[in-house]
């Protein structure tokens, strides 16, 4: 899965364009940075309560400056900071253009399943369903399948839902889904592999796309 | 004016916790929880305490030591993935967990902090999140009814306080603090700094100080921050004494 | 009623303690800090956002620093500046000690009417609501009767409401009353007054206070 | 960040404001209103303005100056006694005046600009100002909801804006401004000074460019204060020009 993650990391970085107001989750979008064209002006922002949140330092590490994971960053000229109850304000508000969070499940309606595994894993849901409300823009990243090979992106979610109807575009190691009113479709395919591919690991329909490509 | 100075140390504040208390703690992850209050918290034994905050921090970490102890009767906040031990009591029926969408947890807290009767919101409708929260229709929509949250006690870390108990934060430190620090009968503020009133820049002063009845002076961080830790083992165990 | 303005104004500073957060409405009101014992450790707090006003400034008068009647004023070492929204906050959640507050009318139930007289005076609520409803207590000052000679204290306020069951005492220039569960108590009379003028001059009973004085 | 230039003057904005627009306007009593930007919104010659704000100014001060005009079709306010001009409209039927609580009125605007779906209060319960406001009862207790509040435009006045559109304010005319700037679609800020990014300190930024939309330089006050005024007979008119 490491490949498979940065895989899913570098194709969503394409998706931050310039003049943007990102907020990254936890897990695979963490990772996102890393892929990032650096000629782009963008501002990602933290649920914590900071605008403009630059690179880890390398020197002079901060614990009071940190992400919403409790990682140091920095802040950009123009960045700045507010209490929480604020960036939450500003989330809801549809200040975000671009969400990218991880996802345990999606549907093919764009309802998000990514905070609990019941008896299982309990994270609690953070921040995820103010994102997934109020973001213009929500890409959910996720390996394709389970490790057991069980489908992600499912008719109906069967973990406890996030939100309903808020993802717009499912990214994995595989392909790009783009959620529509009509269902999923097809839009990329990741190099190297084929439309059978994608469908032998789906477990549900999907039209495609007409311009259909191969990730770049 | 001698009559505002809000100064104590902690032996004094310790009889402001009891058994039973509803306790709102400020932080986030830990950064912007006052670890002199923690410590302080753990001392006086106090148990079947009711807590309220963003997270459990981590087991070694800010309300994460306190939860460890299993003096916590339930915890209302929005994730407690950063302390497994929060999850294993939750899962042995110990600890009664409420979990929150963080910002809607944040507003809760903050209607409680400046008098409001709850608010409406449609986030988390439909999902087991809305526990039995009351539905309320408005014109053609249904909301979910959200409860405004006080506390008996409110712990808060601060920058600067000045012996009024006007408050300035640290960075991200500030995080949920500021209505965590209004939204108590009774708020003890932690401060890394204490200076004479007219020392803060009134336009920079984030909480008024008519908020705050205990001011102790802060030793700092007295815990290691996860990306200190040298082994990616270690980050879910408390590190060594 | 220039010299009840400042009999009423005089009589109600004295209900200023040490230590107090005390906000001020406008009319009578804004005459207490003229009375006030200048030894006192008082903040006085405005709507518009500010705590620990001082006295109006005789040289750099600044437009910007105004108290909630748009009056220029000047902040104290430890005062701060906020929001409006933040003002109300604090006002609702009970920090402030005490209202004076000027008022129309006020029942012997202690409801107050103070924001409009219908068709003639539109002046509009102002935060006279929330401070009724906020502050640990509320003192309404007013002339003891209309200049008609029709009383303003009254079984039923026939004026629109502004908030019921808030006023805890009355001072006028001719008397202070205690509004109790049990009804109107009278508690003091001005000097120079008998109490048969403040009876010729109420409408409504009032039972007499044990420990009845003239106002020092 | 070029991009992130926000910067304009009074001419490029007109376009902005329109006919039958909600207009939501910083200030209190006149104090924190945006002088150039009350100019600019009287020489488009919009009219059917829904007007939202704390109060009616004065009749030569803040939006006072725009409601003589008579091009105002509705005022949600707090209080329009030191306007008395606006009296005047509402008592002749040409201007429709909604009277909020204060602090009610700043929470509508708050909610509106922090995307909750309105909140309940006890204040106001009963009396003329419930007008006809949904009773919503929780557990024992019926209370008032009210309802956010947004607007098309809002018009707000700063001391230091960066081009990035974050804000400071000045003293007590911060008041409404803040949560003025978050309700509405198309933020404009009149600022005293105009400032490149980083160079407000990121801890004293009272609201966040993400909020803003443009940016012009203001002119100072143009009015004469009430106090001012050298006699007391002129303070309900307006000034000589």
């Amino acid at each position: 899965m490491g490949d498979a993650r940065q895989t899913i990391a570098k194709r969503a970085a394409r998706e931050v364009k310039n003049g943007m107001i990102v907020n990254l989750g936890i897990g695979i979008p963490s990772l996102v940075p890393d892929f990032l064209d650096v000629s782009l002006d963008v501002f990602f922002m933290a649920e914590n309560g900071i605008l403009g949140m630059g690179p880890t330092p390398s020197t002079n590490v901060d614990g009071n400056l940190s992400n919403a994971a409790g990682y140091p960053v920095s802040i950009l000229p123009g960045g700045s900071y507010f209490d929480s109850a604020t960036a939450f304000g500003m989330i809801r508000r549809g200040c975000i253009d671009l969400s990218i969070l991880g996802a345990l499940q999606v549907s093919e309606q764009g309802d998000l399943a990514n905070w609990i595994v019941p008896g299982k894993r309990v994270p609690g849901v953070g921040g995820a369903m103010e994102l997934a409300y109020g973001a213009k823009n929500l890409i959910a990243l996720m390996s394709h399948c389970e490790k057991d090979g069980r489908p992600k992106i499912v008719k109906e979610c069967t973990l406890p839902i996030t939100t309903y109807h808020c993802v717009k575009k499912i990214i994995t190691e595989m392909a790009v889904f783009i959620i529509h009113n009509d269902g999923l479709i097809l839009d990329e395919i990741m190099p190297g592999l084929s439309l059978a591919d994608i469908k032998n690991h789906t477990e549900i329909d999907f039209t495609i796309s007409p311009h259909l490509k191969t990730t770049a | 004016m001698n009559l505002f100075n809000k100064v104590t140390d902690y032996e004094t504040i310790k009889s402001n916790f009891f058994d039973g208390m509803t306790l709102l703690f400020g932080g986030f992850g830990g950064v912007g929880t006052p670890p002199g209050l923690i410590d302080c918290l753990i001392e006086t034994g106090v148990k079947d305490v009711k807590l309220v905050g963003n997270d459990a921090g981590f087991p070694w970490i800010g309300i994460g030591k306190f939860i460890c102890l299993e003096r916590t009767v339930s915890l209302v906040a929005s994730h407690i993935g950063s302390n497994p031990i929060a999850g294993d009591l939750m899962n042995q029926g110990k600890l009664k967990v409420e979990f929150s969408p963080q910002g809607i947890l944040m507003e809760r807290i903050r209607a409680g902090g400046v008098g409001l009767d709850g608010f409406l919101t449609q986030i988390g409708k439909g999902t087991k999140l809305a526990y039995d929260k009351p539905l309320i229709k408005i014109g053609d929509t249904e909301y979910l009814y959200e409860a405004p949250i006080t506390g008996d006690v409110s712990i808060v870390y601060a920058k600067k306080a000045d012996t009024f108990g006007n408050l300035t934060f640290d960075k991200t430190a500030r995080n949920t603090n500021p209505f965590v620090a209004m939204a108590s009968k009774v708020t003890i503020v932690e401060a890394e700094e204490i200076v004479p009133m007219g020392e803060l820049n009134p336009e920079e002063i984030i909480v008024a100080g008519i908020y705050v009845k205990y001011i102790v002076p802060s030793k700092g961080y007295n815990w290691k921050w996860i990306w200190e830790m040298p082994d990616k083992q270690l980050r879910n165990e408390p590190p060594a004494k």
